[in-house]
């Protein structure tokens, strides 16, 4: 089985969908022949030129309406933000045209852009550049929301995001870009809107995203052997929310922790929460859904801060433990 | 281009005339006509209660609204702005659609989705409307990528105000299309005011055109109440756009004679200033009339019966759009998603 | 009793403060002569003159910015975004300079200023003018969120926000500007993050935010003829969210519904719900806590798709009768 | 004031010693050797793993670190951005401060919130870097208005890069603090790339300093490896600043000799050309030296000993911020709210 890093995963699904459809165009900072500030877009300026692989100046709102100008003429543009948090530079153009121009306008155009947002913390880059935003799009009616947590489903998924006729909010994260997997070498889809029960188990319902996805399984080995089986789901697609595996699950399991790196409050586990409870789940909880999310701080700078705000594999496995035993 | 004592000029009207023929021209300004005709009327119509939301009226800019339009072709396309009803009447040519948008019925162009702000026609070429000053223009720059990368023969063009000339989306949009040479004309309608704000307080420079340096492409300043010069300065603007050679900023001075929407006092101006923009030598309509009658292409007659259409068609576009039935609530979500 | 509008009790706030404080400034669009797109400012560039009432050209970003530098230079700016939505053009500095400043500098700074947003649905402004954020700023640490549904709460709640050392974002409601109500004279404060219950009820929580709170008591009134009591709470805080005294409420009553204009999925619904299911409260429950918010659709321009799109009273009604009768 | 072929000019040396005094002059040229000598350091620990995160060095750029600042007198405040080091040392003379920043220690600024981009001393006027590309421009508007609204007698200085000049955000904040006449002094440090974007990829003009015409402000582009240039120049902006004739853009020519930050391969430069920068007559400390010693201030002994200095002071502060405790994770949430 041929394994590849998260970030050439994403940087093969760009050369397949740029070799199936001339219509595919990448806009953003540093994307030519520094290869994009993760190296996702390496070697495919030389590739495709720069007609198609367009480094602009540093001008966020200009690339995220560059991209919206394209998709609603018929080219598929997947933009890159460079850093998650440069999207607050851009919202206007995604927020008030993309997601809201086909419904204004009556359903006459659709706008099929891909905005990749390298987002999340871990490497000490500072509050300004670990940030992690997908909840704010969640709560935009127009968009789709997509979150890959491994190789297989960046590539899938960013495919799929390209093939969407809506605007897609691509969320990845920088410690993931070089967590390696199976990555077939066929252009695959995997679906928007699909759901993915990761590890199969009784006692607890693990909601996790992104790099969550990948703590949340070692937490679900780790309480294994105590004698705990959890039960690991990754929603992928974040809006629309595919929520009937989560609610199946908690009807088995009678137990909810939601885990994200965004701050709690105001966040997606809330929305899983609320969907959860508000279904026929409701009858089968047999404790309270829980969220454990990174603490209300901006993300401070230096190692140990920057590990206590955000949520560790110990912070899973105690809250996972405290759920089942019914300590809470 | 701008010249402070406007005369009637005779070389101006003979370019024109080759490139828009005499019927092109009469058709211009039964455009204008229209777009004057139909203003008035939905500003009693708001005032009667009968449009509801927001109105931001053209009055006093057909011949910037008009004539930038004229000097596109098929194919082409462009974004208007939150004061877009001379737009849409000038590149549509349909009240009745226009209208039904205003009053939120269906038979517009959006259903009683967009209304007065957001109205569309994309297949024309009329990327739509836009209630956020400036938000046309990044987007500009991505339909002008798309031009050049499937190399049509086509151009884009944004309308936008002098308030809009100070969101840092004009900076971005104008440098990255001079960067990438695009095939961009932006056209700032300069009415003098941006909501409350007179350009003098909202500019220290002597003219929004001058900023075109800023980004090393061609600018220029003309009179936006003269059909024939906004006509060929975007005339020339759009050639330069399809020979390849980039973008050009566009300023058209002209005035807002109604109040920024519904909403506004005009504390901010004397109605002596009002009126002085409403005299023969600056109101665009009898300009250009004037125009055409001294060039012997009309006479008073025609005139007289291009304005009488205009206000026939605005009466039946009124009849029409409020016969036209209102949405159909169960129809809410067709357009979320594609 | 002294009544005034909401818009006047704001402006009303705006001179007191002022009066006392030759700190208070104000920057935004269209405020001096205009008095505000909704007239909020009405009078007070005469009462204080171009230095304090600063009049913008429309530069979002730039009004953004200049609150946060004044404010960190030890003014106490107010800023006006004219429409809720124009905070799309100033995310950057709001969210990625204000919020997190305090904390990247230790401590060394803070950034006192009021952020208002004019926002909701109901003027037929179409899809641009007529957004409900709210939950964006609950998702920013360092940030304080307030939305007032009253006349009385509007002063009352303005002046603390000004008094505030945090960065306050102030959300308004364009329909509530008209809404009179008793506003005493004097320069009371209503304390930040503190929750206010409006009628006492034993059947159903019913928790509400700006507009809707005119409607829960409405709908309260209605179901209370047919022997339903509704206990109706306005958070007035949304962060810090004052969160006992709705789970209190939820341990009596057994029920729980949430309701907002803001779109449901990603809103602050799940904020509270999650909260409150995972406290004390969750024993308690007796039926699966709702939520019932905007339709999940960019707000479209004419009268009947608009009402269409919103929570209405009848659908608060409906909502709360069948969650008492168990019948959800 | 851009000098293509720089030579050792006797004028501007002789106004600086006028502001300055030699000891000022001194102390420049051992700031400039600090800010050298304490970046090859924290180069040298990044390779070695000991500093964590990203960085972006200033070497190459100590001309305009410490011309510019010197040029403000205390009660002024500035901004910096994410290329702070040498601002912060600039300002603060704190070697042992900056590197426990960047080190993630407690000691320095920021107690390990901070990092690399967001240190600050407030109390000093230090209003701190910036991780935002044109980030503080906005906020300088706000700094400005406080100081104009107290008259105070005081400026506010904000550095910022080449590409930063293509945000929104500089037309937004050079517009608005014109119209107000703030005391804002607009540095560019224009060094020749933003990432890997040269700067001709990047504007479509002569110079980023030609900008300043669209705000109806003075702009200049100046020799920003050249100390008494950049001091001269500054100078005088900040002297119109102060009496009240609003702000000024300056461009400052000078050159990023290493990589963009850590994870730059660098395809987009040669070596060549880096080398070409690093000659005697183009790197700033050289050139300064020279100056000083052929204006009889200080001859090659004094240099020496400056260079002694500089060393020794970045090694203790390398000592001092590896001694220093790492901060308490119980502190975390300390500094959210005030
Ligand atoms: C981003 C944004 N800011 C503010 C507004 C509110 N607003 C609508 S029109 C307008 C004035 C626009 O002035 P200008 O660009 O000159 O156009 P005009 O109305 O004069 O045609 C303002 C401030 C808006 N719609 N969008
Ligand atoms: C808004 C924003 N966009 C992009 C970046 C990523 N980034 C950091 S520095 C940089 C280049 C900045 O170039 P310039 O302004 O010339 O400063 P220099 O690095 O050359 O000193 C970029 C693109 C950022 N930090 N912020
Ligand atoms: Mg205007
Ligand atoms: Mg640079």
């Amino acid at each position: 089985m041929r394994e590849l890093s998260y970030r050439e995963a994403l940087n093969e699904a760009l050369v397949q969908a740029m070799d199936a459809n001339p219509d595919v165009i990448l806009i953003g900072e540093d994307i030519g022949s520094y290869g994009g500030a993760f190296g996702v877009t390496r070697g495919l300026l030389d590739r495709y030129g720069p007609m198609r692989v367009i480094d602009t100046p540093i001008s966020e709102a200009g690339i995220a309406g560059a991209c919206v100008g394209a998709a609603m003429s018929g080219l598929r543009p997947v933009g890159d933000m460079q850093f998650s948090d440069f999207i607050t530079l851009g919202m206007e153009q995604v927020v008030l045209q993309g997601a809201r121009m086909r419904t204004m306008f009556a359903g006459q155009v659709s706008v099929p852009l891909v905005m990749r947002l390298p987002g999340g913390a871990g490497t000490g880059a500072g509050a300004q550049h670990s940030g992690s935003y997908e909840n704010w799009f969640v709560h935009v009616p127009g968009l789709k929301v997509v979150m890959p947590a491994s190789a297989y489903d960046a590539k899938g998924l960013l495919l799929a995001a390209i093939d969407d006729d809506n605007p897609v909010i691509f969320c990845e994260h920088k410690l993931l870009y070089n967590a390696r997997g199976h990555v077939p070498e066929d252009a695959y889809r995997e679906p928007l809107g699909v759901t993915r029960i990761l590890r199969k188990g009784r006692d607890l319902t693990l909601v996790a995203t992104s790099l969550m996805v990948g703590l949340a399984l070692e937490a679900a080995d780790q309480l294994a052997e105590e004698g705990i089986e959890v039960e690991v789901i990754d929603p992928r697609t974040l809006r629309p929310l595919d929520d009937p595996p989560i609610i199946e699950s908690v009807i088995r399991t009678g137990r909810l922790l939601v885990v994200h790196e965004a701050v709690e409050t105001g966040g997606f586990g809330g929305e899983v929460v609320a969907r959860v409870v508000a279904s026929e789940a409701f009858d089968y909880l047999d404790a309270p859904p829980l969220r454990l999310a990174g603490k209300e701080v901006p993300v401070p700078q230096s190692e140990v801060l920057e590990a206590a705000a955000l949520p560790q594999l110990q912070d899973i496995v105690r809250d996972a433990r405290k759920l089942v035993r019914n300590q809470v | 281009m701008f010249m402070q004592n406007v005369s009637v000029e005779m070389q101006p009207l003979h370019l024109a005339l080759e490139a828009l023929g005499p019927d092109g021209l009469k058709d211009s300004l039964a455009s204008m006509m229209l777009i004057r005709a139909f203003e008035e009327q939905v500003d009693q119509l708001y005032l009667a209660g009968r449009t509801r939301g927001t109105l931001h009226l053209s009055i006093g800019q057909e011949a910037t609204n008009v004539g930038a339009l004229r000097a596109l072709k098929s194919g082409d396309r462009f974004f208007s702005h939150h004061r877009g009803h001379g737009h849409a009447l000038a590149w549509t040519d349909s009240p009745q659609r226009v209208m039904a948008d205003i009053m939120g019925k269906t038979g517009g162009f959006c259903d009683g989705f967009g209304g007065t702000m957001h109205m569309a026609d994309v297949k024309s070429g009329f990327l739509g409307g836009n209630g956020i000053v400036a938000g046309s223009l990044p987007m500009s720059t991505g339909v002008g990528l798309a031009i050049r990368l499937r190399a049509e023969d086509a151009v884009c063009l944004v309308f936008f105000g002098d308030g809009a000339a100070n969101e840092g989306a004009f900076h971005e949009a104008l440098n990255m299309a001079s960067l990438s040479q695009l095939p961009v004309i932006y056209v700032c309608e300069n009415n003098s005011y941006a909501m409350s704000t007179p350009v003098n307080s909202a500019f220290n420079v002597e003219s929004i055109a001058s900023r075109a340096a800023a980004y090393g492409i061609p600018g220029f300043t003309i009179d936006g109440n003269d059909f024939l010069d906004v006509f060929h300065c975007v005339h020339s603007a759009v050639r330069r756009a399809r020979n390849g050679d980039g973008p050009t900023l566009v300023e058209a001075l002209t005035y807002r004679i109604k109040g920024h929407s519904r909403s506004d006092r005009q504390a901010y101006r004397s109605r002596d200033e009002v009126r002085r923009w409403q005299e023969p030598d600056r109101d665009p309509i009898l300009r250009f009339a004037s125009t055409l009658i001294h060039g012997g292409i009309l006479d008073e007659g025609d005139i007289a019966a291009l304005k009488a259409t205009a206000n026939s068609r605005v009466d039946d576009a009124v009849a029409c759009a409020e016969a036209a039935p209102k949405p159909d609530p169960s129809r809410l979500m067709d357009h979320v998603y594609a």
